[in-house]
């Protein structure tokens, strides 16, 4: 992990803005989510979005991660980890096995695996996915946030909270905190309150 | 041609026959049947092709028809209420 | 919408390892699903043999007729079974979000479709290219015709699964695209099978086979230069819903 | 080069193709009533006779054309997604939707007239020519994206995933047709094919230029046609459409 910037050398970092959107509107159903949406993400900084079920927030973090194309307006992101509902890890493989793979994909290397594992509460690399409880499978799911946190600084992250125990949302805290320290961005939908104080908050859907 | 003729030939070279009785520009030496029926389905072809747009255009135009008097009922519907 | 990965972030792109890291990456994940999962490798070959069995009973146990329609039976056969498992290979990875992570890997799309076209191939194909020895016995083709059948078979499979793995994205987010996939799949795999068939006659025949295998390793190159592009292409569809 | 690129990005507004479609349309319509029944005169009754078939080759004059057509047909299919995949036009998926209509008819109609010429000719109504097989396959890859279609329920993934597949079928289609010929030589090769047309003598070849020329303009106009009324549908809710409606209406 010794490329992977930690809080102690936060590297210089451009200052060039990790997500810019300008008048984002999206329908849906027939139904106007949102529109005339604009932001910019800095670095450091994370982005709240609030709003009851159904109000756009899953369908713009998409948007956002260049998934969804049905929204109009303009969307200028840089390399972003997108973690949603569904958690993207195979259950047949084991967790190390899932991790390589994911390391594979984001171009970096993982070598300190069961390090990371332990950080994350999941100190077991060998276990098929498919035996781990669901918070389990979330909590590494954050490790592999946190393994391609360097090629990808802008986080997006679909209601991190769900199935976490409060030594999870304490430990999604931490993680989010970390990331922003190192010059990271966060974009993060969710319904229960997150132990950090959001820099910018959206409200959708009222 | 095949001398033991299957049902659809022996169609074939009686319609022959038939149309060489209007001439010899219908009768096509012997060939008449094949060249016609070509001819008539690619003919019906064109037919259904062209008459296919002019059918969508009328059901669009039907149902704009019909929203249009369902506007025009409610506006006069509320006239009436208010 | 203008979507665009810019310059931002430059400095944090610094250092990456090693180019292929993701391809191979993918190669082995997915070559490990596919050995945790059996059944997907076994059930194509299971088809392969029953319908092969199917022939001889039901055209004639005579050799000389087996040994005329053997190389179009097995190459048909190839055909069909490398449908079955096409049919798993993307729906796995839309269902637990696992494409979703593919298409916002760092690295580009491109590599690690190639990556997974391998594994799919020495998953579903190499059994068959390994099985067809026993086919063309059981359909008494001539013993001198059977390394040309594995060449073709050998040349003409990395098409099918190129050919296919469009098809497959293409109807992955379809909850039954089985038969759409045959039909969509099925056309292009005509030139595969004309040049497979006819380089296994042409042995059989005793006539020069290079030509055909010739023509099969030019349909390999292409499919494997231009078909994951367009997989790529279809994955980003797929992905979003 | 300004006026090339206005004229692409008017392409994108639906009112104004709607707006230029119709003197398009009705030019080209025109053009086929006077082509067609033309050449088909000429074709059926003024040409001579071929030597070989007499007057049984006449049914080229029908046969050929349609042939050529369905063939053109997919390539504007192919174009109109490879536009579509790149530029994202919605004009091109109207174009895509409509021109697969009509090239499945004339591939229908190319191999029904085919059957029937084979008859008198071959002896049976169905030959694995070298021809008339690529045009069963291109039947089939005409029915694939249809279907393709027909299953996906999002529009904007329909229209994308069809013009994908309509790319890479017109890749395809060279290494299919050279491949069925190559197939065609290997087998016996028939006594006699249409391929291997003795060059035909002016007055038996005019007609079928005519005729050629008139079911271009023919397929212009209908698809021009089946586009006007595609635009309307999808933009029913849009204000030029709603004014399109009301003046339709009154008149």
């Amino acid at each position: 992990m010794s490329e992977l910037s930690t809080p102690s050398n936060p590297r210089v970092l451009s200052s060039m803005p990790l997500c810019r959107a300008i008048g984002l509107r999206c329908e849906r159903g027939g139904r106007e989510l949102f529109s005339d949406l604009s932001f910019t993400l800095d670095r450091g900084v994370m982005l709240e979005l609030r709003g009851p079920n159904g109000s756009g927030k899953s369908t713009l973090l998409r948007a956002l991660a260049g998934l969804y194309p049905d929204v109009d307006g303009e969307i200028d992101t840089c390399d972003l980890a997108y973690f949603g509902h569904r958690g993207g890890l195979s259950p047949t493989l084991t967790v190390a096995e899932n991790l390589a793979w994911f390391s594979g994909l984001a171009g970096t290397t993982a070598d300190d695996v069961p390090g990371l594992l332990r950080r994350v509460g999941v100190p077991y690399p060998n276990r098929p996915l498919s035996e781990l409880s669901a918070g389990q499978q979330r909590r590494v799911g954050l490790a592999r946030l946190m393994m391609t946190g360097e090629r990808k600084p802008l986080w997006l992250l679909d209601e991190p909270l769900t199935a976490l125990d409060s030594a999870g949302e304490a430990l999604v805290g931490e993680l989010i905190d970390e990331h922003l320290a190192c010059g990271g961005g966060v974009v993060c939908a969710t319904h229960q309150d997150l132990p950090v104080v959001p820099g910018l908050r959206i409200e959708l859907g009222h | 041609m095949s001398n033991q003729l299957s049902g659809l030939d022996r169609v074939f070279v009686e319609l022959g026959e038939w149309l060489c009785g209007f001439g010899d520009g219908a009768c096509m030496s012997g060939y008449g049947a094949y060249v016609w029926l070509s001819v008539l389905v690619t003919v019906v072809a064109i037919a259904i092709n062209i008459w296919l747009p002019i059918r969508a255009r009328r059901r669009w135009l039907a149902r704009q028809r019909d929203e249009h008097e369902l506007r025009a009922a409610q506006a006069s519907g509320d006239r009436a209420d208010a | 919408m203008r979507h665009s990965s810019g310059p931002a972030c430059r400095a944090w792109a610094a250092h990456r390892v090693r180019p292929l890291n993701a391809l191979v990456a993918q190669f082995l994940r997915d070559w490990r699903i596919a050995l945790r999962s059996r059944h997907e490798m076994t059930t194509p070959l299971m088809f392969f043999a029953v319908v092969v069995m199917l022939f001889p009973l039901a055209i004639s146990p005579e050799p000389e007729q087996l040994a005329a329609i053997a190389p179009g039976v097995i190459w048909v056969l190839a055909l069909l079974a490398s449908l079955l498992s096409l049919e798993g290979l993307f729906k796995r990875d839309f269902s637990d979000g696992s494409l979703e992570q593919m298409v916002l890997s760092a690295e580009p799309l491109f590599l690690a479709v190639v990556g997974k076209l391998l594994a799919h191939w020495c998953a579903a194909s190499l059994p068959l290219v390994i099985f067809a020895p026993i086919a063309a016995l059981a359909l008494s083709l001539p013993l001198e015709a059977l390394s040309t059948l594995l060449a073709s078979l050998l040349l003409g499979t990395p098409t099918v699964a190129c050919l296919g793995a469009v098809g497959a994205a293409l109807t992955v987010s379809l909850g039954r695209g089985g038969m759409l996939l045959a039909l969509i799949v099925m056309p292009l795999y005509i030139p595969v099978l004309i040049f497979g068939t006819s380089a296994t006659s042409f042995a059989v025949a005793g006539l020069s086979v290079a030509g055909p295998l010739a023509w099969l390793a030019v349909l390999a190159g292409l499919s494997l230069t231009l078909a994951p592009f367009a997989v790529s292409a279809a994955i980003r569809m797929a992905c979003e819903e | 080069m300004g006026m090339l690129k206005t004229f692409w990005h008017r392409l994108g507004s639906p009112p104004w193709m709607y707006g230029i479609a119709r003197p398009w349309m009705w030019g080209f319509g025109v053009l086929a009533a006077v082509l067609i029944p033309a050449g088909l005169i000429w074709g059926l009754f003024i040409a001579p006779p071929d030597y070989q078939q007499s007057d049984a080759f006449r049914i080229i004059y029908v046969h050929v054309p349609t042939a050529i057509l369905a063939q053109s047909c997919y390539l504007m299919i192919g174009i109109a997604g490879f536009v579509h995949l790149v530029w994202r036009m919605k004009l091109a998926d109207v174009v895509l939707q409509e021109a697969l209509v009509i090239g499945a008819s004339l591939t229908a109609l190319a191999l029904i007239t085919g059957s029937v010429w084979g008859r008198p000719m071959w002896g049976t109504w169905w030959e694995w020519d070298a021809r008339t097989t690529s045009m069963l396959i291109l039947l089939f890859l005409y029915f694939g994206i249809y279907a393709l279609r027909e299953a996906i329920p999002r529009p904007d993934s329909r229209a994308r995933a069809s013009a994908l597949l309509a790319v890479v079928g017109l890749i395809n289609i060279p290494i299919i047709k050279y491949s069925v010929e190559w197939w065609r030589t290997l087998h016996q090769p028939s006594t006699f094919s249409m391929v291997e047309q003795p060059k035909m003598p002016a007055e038996m070849y005019l007609p079928l230029l005519v005729l050629v020329l008139g079911f271009y303009a023919f397929m212009g106009a209908v698809l021009l046609a089946r586009i006007r009324v595609e635009l309307l549908n999808r933009e029913s809710g849009s204000s030029w459409a709603q004014a399109e409606a009301r003046r339709l209406l009154s008149s």
